[in-house]
């Protein structure tokens, strides 16, 4: 069933992606909302090295060559970008990242070699749902280690204290740039799944409203719980298609009762589904 | 008072635009001194923690510690070197747990590399292994070694005070500074952590200095005692010099003299 | 349905009407569509065109059909989402969509893979049906237009001068602009400036556009973009003294241009797909039934959605047959189909062979000027 | 200097007076940001759908032959009722939740308006006449329409109006000492959620007034607030968010900046000059030009 697969693999990448964006809010708690940019990037580059300039070796070896473009050119996005902004805090970073996410967007839509508004098309269908959930069990296990190592405790010292931290010997500008550039490439390697699995790009896949809804994934499931940004990528991705099958007004409607969700699930929780916890863990006891 | 000398600051002045929070400190603190800042409300006492802990660098004059000038050296360096403190309203990370308090404190001692603790080979395991004994052994010195994975939030306050008090020490300090942890205690508890200050000093062999309001538990402990009042440092000596100078007690005249 | 075509292919039809209605079981007609979002506005429009086209089909026909309309919020991602549920779980023999060219493009390929056929009412783009060969259109490309338009500023208004101003926010804009300049230099014509003149959307200031218009002076100007900015465009220039005409495509074509620009629109002329007043009785019926559904007058994504599902339900009563590739066959093979919005055949290439109209601009609408072959 | 030069120094000078048209326009619109994030620190999203609301009632009025007076007043109060709705209904009880919750909320009723203006007064874009009849007036190469002026003028007067009213009314005082500590505001006996009320009411408000205003150069369109409304945010972090005289400066620097760019250079990079200015504002000075400098309390 190809819809059911196609629904499958989208919610393989938002996984990916809601956790790449939880490593920067709720781990670090670093307030980011240019997120679909990073994304944008590491899809379009992905896709021009295999579009344009693809390896003479079997598509396996170019998807991996593909996914480390895609991680390393977001990374390095999220250098460029969080080494003067993260220095901001709170309500500040946030602008200044959603700013910096449509200006690579802008950039996109610009370039004449990936179709600019056109949409970037003839993409290599050489990423499935094998490659999907292989990376993201292996960034679900990532950031399970992670939580539980020093970097992870640094990280979340910081989103607790930064003060504290800070004098307890953790280096806040290098934890903080740590946990943005992996984040962004974490994100660049959803991309390069995005696009090898759709085909297809276009930069209104990366506007400012995307950033909100893998933020929302965050939130609904708790900032800073890795089960929890796996529920949201789940529920918000399959959401609006399963209200596809409610047929007539509701239907048509559908576009509207997410939002409506979304203030209703704010009011009655607003720290998420876990909130920092993690599936089957109270109070912060391991079960 | 022997030993040799651990922190130096030589004229510090600290402004905030037109305001002058500290001016022209001088002062002193040795190896296992137990000292205390004691001055009225907004003296200054605060900021002099946040200029020695890097929050505000001075601005004039120099602090030096164990022979290093902590000009331009970012906070966390700071606490490599051997400074930790306490806050004057609690800064635990309160949705970890206790153990992940003091863990995370262990943070400058910790050698192994990034990937290590993804690929959790032997060095990450065996280093977190040792952390983990190391902190309940430090938890079990406050006997709080039961509580270790509760929430920190979810504490009661003066186990508030006391975990970050452990987490402070968990840094491995040489110098330990405390901001008020007297503050909001009964009396029962303030003599407990008179005896649980003391208790640290000669377990861990460390220099100790607190702000404090509390003038018994001052006077109680303090072998050293420097008094602020707008910014300048007025008076310094022992419990019994400082009781008797004149200027000290018109700073505080009809304040805060209740405990002398 | 009245043929108008030669009286064989009268037979054909009426053959296969015969033959199929017996047989086929329901068939199954997946539409996807921008119900939300920004490009909204075209989607909805297309949408009623499709709808009344079925209506009037179900009222004749005893072929049973039913329609699955899918919303894609103007965007990609949902776009190959609606697809795939069209294709896989409503099990749809024949999509048609999307009325952009990026959204088409997006899911040509999924179309493409399952052998279903994906048959776009206006997505002009020239790289849309390139995809594949399940992938067609309704709508003639982007350069024919750009083509219609050079003939007509040289062979009817007799202007050789002339001026390009591109909306560099689209691929479309582009297309037409390219294919205009190479027509109109190759017959004659000559720019009157080298300089690059371009907008973007959502621009609401054109002086400087203006300025450098007139000082350019041309006794023509091609300007291919969308109504919204080309009446501020035409209003702005003509309150500055320029009364060159302006030539534009089927961008131009909405009742809002009026609205926008005001009395200064008249005198401009635009190639489209349809002509509300062309005076064919087909034509004619059309619109008074979409009047009367609507109470607006239709526009040619309106006209478009009519004929995209009227080419379909052809199709599918000559391919005698609910399966997607006979389908496909059969709308391949479409020739002189006639619709609202001219007598449409499939060429080669899966697009489209159908005259423009060229239509002039009064004060208040479009009028119909003259029809321009391929 | 030649031809060329003179044509060149003319355009600028055009550009200078389209972007401060412009930048009227996305004042007004930063004003409402300004105003409620100033009060309680919180970056309203749906500020630019209010202001649809408005627009969109403005052109209905039209419709049913008002006239142009009229239809302004019903945006306003229109755009203004909405405000206060979504504000008791929706922002207050998240309030207390903090800041993420509520900006994440803000974003879902932005959404939620959005959708739902698209569904109810349709996809369409409606075009509003221009709130007098057009003149032009030509000046060597430049030219400027009393509409222009009209929207200048109109911008001023509201910047005034707010000056007086936050210095010299109560109402205004009581705006400012809730703005300046709310608990304390109200220990002091100001009710704090009718001064909350009001600041919502009076920021879309002056928002639903630019909306009819844009009716000028643009149409009305459930969208509008969505672009709009990112612009005119810009403007007020630009200028120091929560920080009225702020909004009106930022307001005028992006409508400028936009134009000079979009003119002199390339308009596809109109909307990268806004967020390019936004990000060195910020890592200049991350408080706006005018906002003060802020440091955490230790």
């Amino acid at each position: 069933m190809d819809y059911y697969l196609q629904i499958l693999l989208l919610v393989g990448i938002f996984i990916t992606l809601s956790l790449s964006l939880n490593l920067i809010n709720g781990f670090c708690g670093q307030f980011s909302l240019g997120h679909a940019g990073f994304w944008g990037v590491g899809a379009y580059s992905s896709a021009i090295f295999t579009v344009f300039h693809p390896l003479g070796l079997p598509a396996p070896i170019n998807m991996l060559v593909a996914l480390v473009i895609g991680f390393l050119s977001s990374a390095m996005c999220g250098i460029v970008i969080g080494v003067p902004c993260l220095r901001l805090r709170g309500d500040y970073l946030a602008i200044a990242t959603l700013g910096f996410g449509e200006i690579l967007r802008i950039i996109i839509m610009n370039t004449e070699l990936v179709g600019g508004p056109r949409g970037f098309i003839n993409i290599p269908h050489w990423a499935n749902i094998f490659w999907v959930y292989a990376i993201a069990t292996l960034v679900v296990l990532f950031m399970l280690r992670l939580k539980k190592s020093a970097y992870g405790r640094a990280i979340i010292a910081i989103r607790e204290d930064e003060i504290a931290a800070e004098n307890m010997g953790v280096n806040l500008f290098y934890y903080k740039l740590f946990s943005f550039t992996v984040g962004a490439g974490l994100a660049g390697i959803a991309g390069a799944l995005f696009a090898h699995t759709q085909q297809f790009l276009h930069p209104s896949n990366f506007t400012f409203t995307w950033s909100v809804v893998i933020l929302v994934m965050v939130i609904f499931g708790g900032m800073g719980s890795i089960s929890g940004s796996i529920i949201g990528a789940i529920f918000l991705t399959i959401i609006p298609e399963v209200l596809r099958f409610a047929g007539g007004t509701i239907a048509e409607w559908r576009m509207t009762i997410f939002p409506i969700l979304l203030i209703v699930l704010m009011l009655a929780r607003p720290e998420g589904v876990f909130g920092t916890r993690e599936f089957l863990e109270k109070n912060g006891k391991q079960i | 008072m022997s030993g040799k000398t651990l922190l130096k600051l030589d004229n510090v002045t600290v402004k905030f635009g037109g305001l002058t929070a500290v001016s022209d400190v001088c002062l002193e603190i040795q190896e296992r001194d137990l000292a205390a800042i004691i001055g009225p409300n907004g003296a200054g006492k605060t900021t002099l923690f946040n200029t020695i802990t890097g929050i505000y660098p001075p601005t004039l004059g120099k602090v030096t510690f164990n022979g290093f000038d902590l000009k331009n050296i970012k906070s966390s360096d700071i606490a490599e070197l051997g400074i930790a403190r306490t806050f004057q309203n609690i800064r635990l990370f309160k949705n970890s747990t206790v153990l992940d308090n003091i863990r995370l404190a262990k943070h400058t001692r910790i050698r192994y590399g990034f990937l290590s603790s993804i690929l959790r080979d032997k060095e990450f395991l065996e280093e977190e292994k040792r952390i983990k004994e190391d902190s309940l052994k430090l938890l079990k010195l406050f006997n709080m070694e039961d509580k270790s994975e509760m929430l920190a939030k979810n504490l009661p306050y003066g186990e508030q005070r006391k975990l970050e008090m452990a987490r402070a020490l968990a840094t491995e300090p040489k110098l330990l500074l405390l901001d008020e942890p007297a503050a909001g205690m009964n009396p029962t508890e303030t003599k407990e952590l008179t005896e649980l200050i003391h208790f640290i000093r000669d377990h861990f062999n460390i220099a100790i200095v607190l702000i404090e309001h509390d003038m018994r538990l001052v006077m109680e402990i303090a072998e050293k005692i420097f008094v602020l009042d707008y910014g300048n440092l007025i008076a310094k000596g022992s419990a019994k010099e400082i009781q008797n100078d004149k200027r000290v007690i018109e700073a505080y005249l009809g304040s805060e003299i209740e405990g002398i | 349905m009245n043929y108008t075509g030669p009286s064989h292919k009268l037979l054909a039809f009426l053959t296969s009407l015969l033959l199929t209605t017996a047989v086929m079981a329901d068939i199954k007609i997946g539409v996807v569509v921008p119900n939300s979002g920004p490009t909204a506005t075209f989607g909805q429009e297309n949408i009623n065109g499709v709808k009344m086209a079925m209506s009037k089909i179900q009222k004749t026909s005893k072929q049973k059909f039913s329609l699955i309309v899918e919303d894609d919020k103007s965007e990609a991602i949902e776009a190959t989402n609606a697809i795939r549920k069209l294709l896989n779980v409503d099990k749809v023999n024949i999509v048609i969509g999307e009325v952009t060219s990026s959204n088409t493009l997006a899911m040509a390929p999924i179309a493409q893979e399952n052998k279903v056929p994906l048959f776009s009412p206006a997505a002009t783009n020239v790289k849309v049906t390139q995809i594949g060969n399940f992938i067609s259109r309704a709508c003639f490309t982007d350069d024919f237009q750009g083509v219609v338009m050079a003939k007509f500023a040289i062979d009817t208004l007799k202007k050789k001068n002339g001026l390009i101003v591109i909306d560099n926010s689209n691929d479309y804009s582009k297309g037409l602009a390219s294919a205009f300049k190479a027509e109109f230099l190759k017959n004659g014509g000559k720019l009157a400036s080298e300089e690059n003149l371009t907008y973007v959307q959502k621009d609401t200031d054109f002086q400087s556009l203006l300025r450098k218009i007139k000082r350019a002076n041309p006794d023509v100007i091609f300007l291919p973009g969308y109504y919204q900015e080309v009446g501020l465009i035409i209003k702005g220039a003509r309150a500055l003294g320029i009364t060159a005409p302006f030539l534009g495509g089927d961008g131009w074509d909405s009742p809002k241009l009026f609205e926008i620009a005001g009395p200064a629109i008249a005198g401009n002329y635009i190639s489209s797909h349809f002509a509300p007043d062309d005076k064919d009785p087909k034509v004619q019926a059309f619109v008074k039934d979409y009047e009367k559904t609507y109470k607006v007058k239709p526009g040619a994504m309106a006209a478009l959605g009519y004929d995209a599902l009227g080419i379909v339900v052809d199709a599918i009563h000559r391919a005698k047959s609910s399966k997607s590739e006979d389908i496909n066959a059969a709308l391949l093979a479409t020739k002189n189909y006639p619709g609202v919005t001219g007598l449409i055949s499939i060429d080669e290439n899966r697009n489209s062979k159908k005259a423009a109209v060229v239509l002039e601009t009064t004060a208040k609408e479009f009028i119909f000027k003259n029809k321009v072959n391929p | 200097m030649s031809q060329q030069t003179i044509f060149y120094l003319w355009d600028c000078l055009q550009y200078l007076i389209n972007g401060i048209t412009q930048g009227s326009l996305y004042a007004l619109v930063a004003l409402g940001y300004t105003m409620v994030y100033g009060i309680i620190r919180l970056v309203n999203f749906a500020h630019g759908e209010f202001l649809m609301i408005g627009a969109m009632c403005g052109f209905y009025a039209i419709r049913a032959n008002q006239p142009m007076g009229v239809a302004i007043i019903l945006a306003m109060l229109s755009s203004g009722i909405i405000a206060i709705i979504v504000e008791r209904v929706v922002y207050r009880p998240i309030r207390k939740s903090g800041r993420i919750p509520a900006l994440i909320t803000a974003i879902g009723t932005s959404l939620f308006f959005q959708y739902f203006g698209q569904l109810t007064f349709g996809a369409d874009p409606k075009t509003i006449p221009p709130f007098m009849v057009e003149k032009i007036y030509t000046f060597g190469e430049i030219t400027i329409s009393n509409l222009q002026i009209g929207i200048l003028l109109i911008t001023l007067f509201v910047l005034f109006f707010l000056w007086w009213l936050t210095h010299f009314t109560k109402m205004g005082k009581a705006m400012r000492a809730t703005s300046y500590n709310l608990p304390a505001a109200e220990l002091m006996g100001i009710n704090t959620n009718q001064i909350i009320s009001f600041t919502f009411f009076l920021g879309a408000a002056i928002a639903g007034l630019g909306g009819m205003l844009m009716g000028y150069t643009m149409s009305v369109e459930p969208l509008m607030g969505m672009n709009l409304g990112t612009k005119a945010f810009v403007s007020a972090v630009v200028g120091g968010i929560g920080i009225i005289p702020g909004a009106a400066l930022g307001g005028y620097i992006l409508g400028i900046a936009e134009n000079m760019v979009a003119g002199l250079y390339k308009s596809s990079y109109r909307d990268g000059v806004s967020f390019f200015i936004l990000i060195l504002i910020l890592l200049i000075k991350p408080s706006g030009l005018l906002g003060k400098n802020t440091k955490e309390k230790v």
